[in-house]
């Protein structure tokens, strides 16, 4: 498909490095999948759908800084909804949420409230600033919040917290963060049995998003982000890659 | 059914490869198509250096097949003798490889060769990379000496890929001439797509390849042509993506095909054009052997 | 919205016009294709003698497009003179003509001229006519010579339909030099399909050319790259069915479009694409002349 | 599409010069619609649908003969049904049929006929045993029969009847035969008004079939006997090249 043309019609200054940009159609989608966002001239780069009708992004280098730079009117390109979504299960869940993951677990937030399940949230983020979708998460259920300087909530990491509480009481657990955050809680479920209950959105180089160009593969079994993804189960992690090491744009190995 | 299929120098157990760029960037990615099915394995194509490839959008999907510039990301020979190593063993894997002439194609092959990849497919006829690529397939004589300089180097099996957009029976010839144990028809045929709303070419490189089914008469074209008039195998390559679209093209004297864009509607797709051959062949009473060139008159 | 177009020479009443070959043969179907909204029309391609063309199937439908082996049937000039004539009127008409060296091309083209044709098209493309139309595009010299032939013969404009399998950059400044006034491309892409039942090629003519919506990204191309390269008007054509299809073809660089396999879907299109334009460019607040080739960047 | 392979499961002598090919599959069609038949290797024509499984062939040339040769288990491809077929209409109608031409007509009285309408026809030939289908139209309902040498039924040609009888009694009159013959039926009906009432077959060359190469088209409105027809009313026809001239392989203009 030739991609949308998706028309800023309202851009939200999250926190000093994140924003929402709400475009001029709602996309039909399953929390936790993404589009690809083409930045016309620039590049195109995955970015989860943070409500039917927007992408919450963190400005990080080109092709989002060049985003970060347009202005209501303005338009990119759309293609997408890609990958599987996460699957809401049970009647209670936790989410462990660092900075922009924030994005898909906002809108699994919403559809789990509607749905009728009760949620927790660990919010955690460097500084209070830099917290993301505080107020939705509040409005989904219960919120705990954690910030690496103390500047609100606990001071420390989300998965610090994740280490205190009882997560036998959660039918499952869905993560999204830096993948050092989610690697700790994957180790936390393993350890008490719980992998397979807890879901990750992973994040890698992600090109063709059609599951062509293998770019996305994951060590060992080859699964890919961009079509088997980015929603993993944590019984699909354990002894990959993942937490480990990752490709950058030519293929080579980088370490996490 | 029996499918074993031989190319010059290997044994396959049945004609269906994995085409080159197509996830074959790792050992692990490999390894599933494997279980998909293949019966070998290019896999992606790789350079003297590494490459990040082109700005995106670097493939869309479009009506009739697709369109990619990938534009030869690869992490360099260096970095990818570990993934061939890791790869080999069920079934033989071939190394696609290229460079900007004949030197640097030598020096890929060189630093693979400890890896045992079991034969070499030359890629002379990528589209959207200045440079290499096409670029060097147009001419009969670098095709010839690029061939000759990278089979002098190695011992195994060196195949050369070739694009349509040439009088693709003379380059096929040149490779032939230069010791080529099979030639690979056909690499993407160079295209576009422009998106009206913005005014700009949808590919982040602006001009492409198209892949996938819209390709397929074009590619059956090139086989029949090059089984004409070369002695060497010719293995059939564009939008096969049902076994008979694989028997057309071992019709058309393809001795084994390769499967690219059609990965899409299932990685197993290796394995259900295989079940479909035998089944055809079983239906008729052939052998694989017999239909082989048989639409050639 | 006035869609008034000028190639050199020639004053369009919008950018639409039919294809060579396609329901170009008769002054009864070229005037139905006038009453659908054509801006200007390509014959039929005509030769020195009677030909009746290639044996059946000479075309078929396939998922993606169409592949034709029609073999230049035509009635010669002499009798094509009097189609020529009737047909004449509304909206320019562009004899296409084809012949096996330059004497023959101004024959034809001196045996119609009585007929008035608005413009010749050199048909130096045709894929499946042994010793006529690709096998002389192929050859920059030729087409240069032909198109200087045609071009001191007459005093109408002369357009040159390219091949896209040569390399179309290369042709397209060869019959430049030549003083062509406009390059059409492209012709068919070289192609074929095999019966997988009866182990037949499905064309009469066993191979044939592509058409139609599978070829899109390809002429598309071709004709981008010969917009950044030529001085002249380029004409776009291959696999045009939509408004959207056409402005692509505009924004590459095209003067305007001929459509020929589309007409399958409802000879029509020329006025539903006409409209299509027209509403895009109000709604953009563009001017046809403030698409062209835009996406050339 | 690909054409479908079709293999023959019997063969029936229809006449010294005709004969029906039944093959191993039907096509849903309407009566007067065409398949375009190849013969591998040889040619591809254009032949009626006798029946949903058949075609009635008069051996004439190159491709014909070829079939002509084959025998059951051989097999042709068929691309098709294409054309726009008759369209039945009223309660009485009347079939105007000379040699080959009962193949499209035969097909039509058999629905005629169950459909419950009143049929009655005319059927032409050289000799008696050139009669086509004579069986068949019968049971469809009443037959007049002429053959050129009066060998059975009128001496003469079926057109001698058709200016005879009161047409002015039936609803619609069908005809499809030699040229000659039809263009006679149109003149006669024309005389009455009947014209638009009045469908014929007609036979062009045909080459692919979709419309698009306009070697089937006719004088002066371009239409096309393989997408448009090759069924036309007979007002459809008058003032144009019908019963004057065609055109051969290459195009040229050739008298009737
Ligand atoms: C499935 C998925 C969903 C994502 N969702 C979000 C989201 O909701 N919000 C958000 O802010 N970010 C999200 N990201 C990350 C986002 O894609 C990168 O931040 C973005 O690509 C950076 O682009 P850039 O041009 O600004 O950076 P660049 O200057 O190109 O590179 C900076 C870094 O960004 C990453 N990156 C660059 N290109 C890609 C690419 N094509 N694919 C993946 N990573 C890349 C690499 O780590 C790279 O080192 C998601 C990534 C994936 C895979
Ligand atoms: C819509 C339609 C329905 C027809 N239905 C029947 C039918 O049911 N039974 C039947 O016996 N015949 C039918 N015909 C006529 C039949 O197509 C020709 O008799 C046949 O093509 C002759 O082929 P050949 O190779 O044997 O003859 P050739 O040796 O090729 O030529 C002999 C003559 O056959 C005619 N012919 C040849 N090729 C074609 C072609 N592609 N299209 C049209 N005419 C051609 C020409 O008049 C030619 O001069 C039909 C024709 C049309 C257009
Ligand atoms: C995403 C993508 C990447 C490709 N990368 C390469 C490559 O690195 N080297 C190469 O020789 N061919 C490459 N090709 C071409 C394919 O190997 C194949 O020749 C072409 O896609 C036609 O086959 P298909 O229609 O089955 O995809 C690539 C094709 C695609 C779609
Ligand atoms: C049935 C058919 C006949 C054609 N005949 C000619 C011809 O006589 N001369 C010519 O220059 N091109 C001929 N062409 C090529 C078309 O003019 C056109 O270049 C090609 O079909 C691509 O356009 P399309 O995809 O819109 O059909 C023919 C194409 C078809 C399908
Ligand atoms: S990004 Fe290409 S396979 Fe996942
Ligand atoms: S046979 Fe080609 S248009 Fe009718």
């Amino acid at each position: 498909m030739i991609p949308m043309d998706a028309e800023i019609t309202h851009i939200v200054n999250e926190t000093p490095s994140i924003r929402t940009f709400f475009f001029d159609f709602s996309l039909e989608h399953i929390p936790g999948q993404y589009v690809m966002v083409w930045i016309r001239g620039v590049d195109e780069v995955p970015m989860s759908l943070s409500y039917p009708n927007a992408i919450t992004v963190q400005k990080i280098g080109e092709a989002t800084s060049k985003l970060f730079k347009m202005v209501k009117g303005d338009s990119f390109g759309i293609r997408g909804p890609f990958g599987n979504g996460f699957s809401l299960e049970g009647r209670s869940i936790l989410l462990v949420v660092g900075g922009v993951g924030a994005a898909p677990l906002g809108a699994l937030a919403d559809r789990a409230k509607s749905d009728g399940l009760r949620v927790e949230t660990i919010l955690g983020a460097k500084r209070a600033d830099e917290l993301l979708f505080e107020k939705r998460f509040k409005e989904a259920g219960d919120l705990l919040i954690t910030t690496d300087d103390g500047s609100l909530g606990h001071k420390g990491l989300a998965t610090d917290l994740v280490g205190e509480i009882d997560l036998t009481k959660y039918d499952a657990i869905y993560s999204c963060g830096p993948e050092e955050m989610m690697f700790r809680v994957l180790n936390v479920v393993e350890g008490i049995g719980m992998s397979s209950r807890a879901q990750f959105s992973l994040q890698r180089y992600v090109k063709c998003g059609l599951g062509i160009c293998g770019a996305c593969c994951i060590d060992p079994y080859g699964l890919r982000i961009c079509r088997d993804g980015p929603i993993f189960r944590g019984d699909q992690l354990t002894e990959t890659e993942f937490g480990r090491y990752m490709r950058d744009a030519s293929g080579k190995r980088v370490k996490i | 059914m029996d499918l074993t299929t031989y190319i010059k120098g290997l044994k396959l157990r049945n004609p269906t490869i994995l085409a080159a760029g197509i996830l074959g960037s790792s050992a692990s990615s490999i390894k599933r198509v494997i279980r998909g099915g293949a019966g070998a394995i290019v896999t992606k194509s790789i350079g003297v250096v590494p490459r990040d490839g082109h700005k995106g959008p670097v493939m869309i999907k479009t009506e009739h097949g697709f369109l990619n510039a990938m534009g030869l990301a690869n992490p360099s020979y260096h970095e990818f003798k570990r993934e061939l190593k890791e790869s080999k063993g069920e079934v033989p894997i071939v190394a696609s490889i290229f460079g900007g002439n004949a030197e640097e194609f030598k020096e890929v092959a060189l630093g693979l060769i400890e890896a045992n990849p079991d034969a070499f497919e030359l890629n002379v006829s990528c589209p959207h990379a200045e440079g290499y690529g096409a670029d060097i397939g147009e001419d009969p004589n670098a095709v010839e000496n690029i061939t000759r300089a990278v089979k002098k180097a190695v011992n195994v099996p060196v195949w050369v890929k070739l694009s349509p957009l040439t009088n693709i029976v003379k380059i096929g010839l040149a490779a032939q001439r230069g010791g080529a144990d099979a030639v690979v028809a056909i690499n993407t045929i160079p295209a576009m797509a422009i998106d009206t709303e913005s005014c700009f070419p949808v590919l982040g490189n602006t001009v492409g390849g198209l892949s996938g089914a819209a390709i397929k008469p074009v590619a059956l074209k090139c086989v029949y042509d090059l089984y004409s008039m070369l002695k060497i195998d010719i293995i059939g390559v564009g939008g096969i993506s049902s076994w008979k679209d694989a028997i057309e093209f071992i019709m058309a004297g393809a001795s084994a095909i390769e499967i690219g864009s059609a990965v899409y509607e299932d990685i197993r797709i290796f394995r259900h054009i295989s079940e479909g051959i035998s089944r055809y062949l079983q239906n008729k009473g052939f052998e694989l052997e017999d239909i082989r060139g048989v639409a050639v008159k």
